[in-house]
């Protein structure tokens, strides 16, 4: 088993296929079930591209450093980047009801990534944003062990 | 970064199905591809899913637009054949009331709706 | 560009194999020349089946700590396990000019992955031995840029 | 864990071709299709490398298991096509002075050593 993986990077779109394909060994190495790695590597994907598109203007050495570990019963995600002061869990959702005449294009990234998230936590300190997402792993009811085979492809 | 889609024809509708990953690195990529197919006057487009095992919003954002611009046209948009996890992001977007989703391709032929 | 890759395992021989695999997607997003990633999954072969082999006998909660990094000039791995205290660089190297009839069955992993780095050093430090294997990423002899497209596959 | 060896015949040799990594986890399956191979009578083996991306000392140890083993048996083991960096491995170990390395299959032929 493998609880931990870190990567540090200077972000660049290309950077987000290699990792994903880390993630992907990470979650068969720990035989996570493939939904579970799709919501990880789908938070890369749009906290990245964030970072890359509104976070680093003007910042001289921009990084993000990934974090996924295995708790006990959660699987979370750290993102930490010493891009502008951004705090994702205050942007307004988007009215996901609207019709389609009213829909903007774009907006969604952080909506989906916080729906899935079963505790989602920000916090700005030393220069940097430091975002965690975490996923449980238990079957909520029951309180049993964890879901990782159940789904696993 | 490119991606790999390929095209098949039904009797009125033109089917595209991305292949692997449809992420921020090569959305561009399917969005000019979707775009030059509506430009060149396809009406009826179906987007296959079944070989498709990754989408994030950028992916998602190409769909919304080419819906937009078909419903302009007085044309359509069809999802079909979505992997659980994928179908659920959309559930979660709200997409689902906004683009149709069938199960499978034959469900999605106009007559059938 | 990736620097840094970590990955905290309870040793199995299965996670070699996916270690393998991290550290080949960390090779090619950094465009590292093949034979130093050759040279990193060895070095990662040899030392977890070492550990595994001869170092957890006993220990109650085996770890292997396992860190790629790209520094400046050089390709810098980093074990960190909970097992027996031993120290690679105090076994003596292996006859490698015997005749086939004197040569032993093993004992060759070491002399390989020590052969193979510039610099290796080892230290026990909090109940943990850490080793440290460099491999140098510019030419020797004109001291000039990195060798890394060169051998690129 | 498996491997994967495809097998050839040449006129007096048997060529194992094992396909990817050879490692420590999957020594163990090579070793018994060698000694096997060794038990059922083949007396002139190749093992070509063509295929193979990895070895490890665990891979390596087979290999000298079956060369000493051949010696007894009067006969040989002959090792082919290796890429540059197996290669060096081979030779910081001194393996190239005790099993026979050459460039390619038909240099390994008995005839032209
Ligand atoms: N890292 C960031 N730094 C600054 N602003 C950000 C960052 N990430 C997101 N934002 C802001 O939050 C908004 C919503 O982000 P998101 O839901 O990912 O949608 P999109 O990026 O498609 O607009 C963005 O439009 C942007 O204004
Ligand atoms: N992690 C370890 N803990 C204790 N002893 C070790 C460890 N790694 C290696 N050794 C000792 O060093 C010897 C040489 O190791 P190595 O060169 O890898 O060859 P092999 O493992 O095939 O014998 C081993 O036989 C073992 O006695």
């Amino acid at each position: 088993m493998m609880d931990e993986f870190h990567v540090a990077l200077a972000p660049r779109l290309s950077a987000v296929r290699s990792l994903s394909r880390m993630v992907e060994e990470f979650g068969d190495a720990n035989r996570l079930p493939h939904p579970k790695i799709y919501m990880i590597n789908l938070a890369l994907d749009e906290l990245i591209t964030n970072s890359l598109t509104h976070g680093f203007d003007g910042i001289d050495d921009p990084r993000i450093e990934v974090t996924v570990r295995l708790a006990s019963d959660a699987l979370v995600l750290t993102t930490v980047d010493n891009g502008h002061r951004f705090d994702p869990t205050a942007v307004e959702r988007p009215d996901v009801e609207a019709p389609m005449e009213r829909r903007p294009i774009g907006g969604l990234g952080l909506h989906i990534i916080r729906t899935f998230a079963d505790r989602v936590t920000y916090e700005y300190a030393g220069g940097r944003n430091r975002l965690t997402l975490e996923h449980d792993l238990t079957a909520p009811a029951s309180g049993g062990g964890r879901r990782r085979d159940e789904e696993h492809r | 970064m490119n991606i790999e889609v390929a095209e098949e024809r039904t009797d009125d509708a033109l089917v595209l199905l991305p292949v692997g990953r449809l992420d921020s690195s090569n959305a561009r990529a399917f969005e000019s591809i979707v775009m030059e197919r509506i430009g060149g006057g396809e009406r009826r487009l179906i987007v296959d899913f079944s070989r498709l095992d990754f989408i994030s919003s950028a992916g998602m954002r190409v769909l919304l637009i080419a819906a937009k611009a078909l419903k302009t046209a007085d044309g359509s948009l069809v999802l079909c054949a979505m992997k659980n996890h994928i179908q659920e992001v959309f559930r979660i977007s709200g997409f689902d009331r906004i683009i149709p989703i069938t199960e499978s391709r034959e469900a999605s032929a106009p007559g059938s709706a």
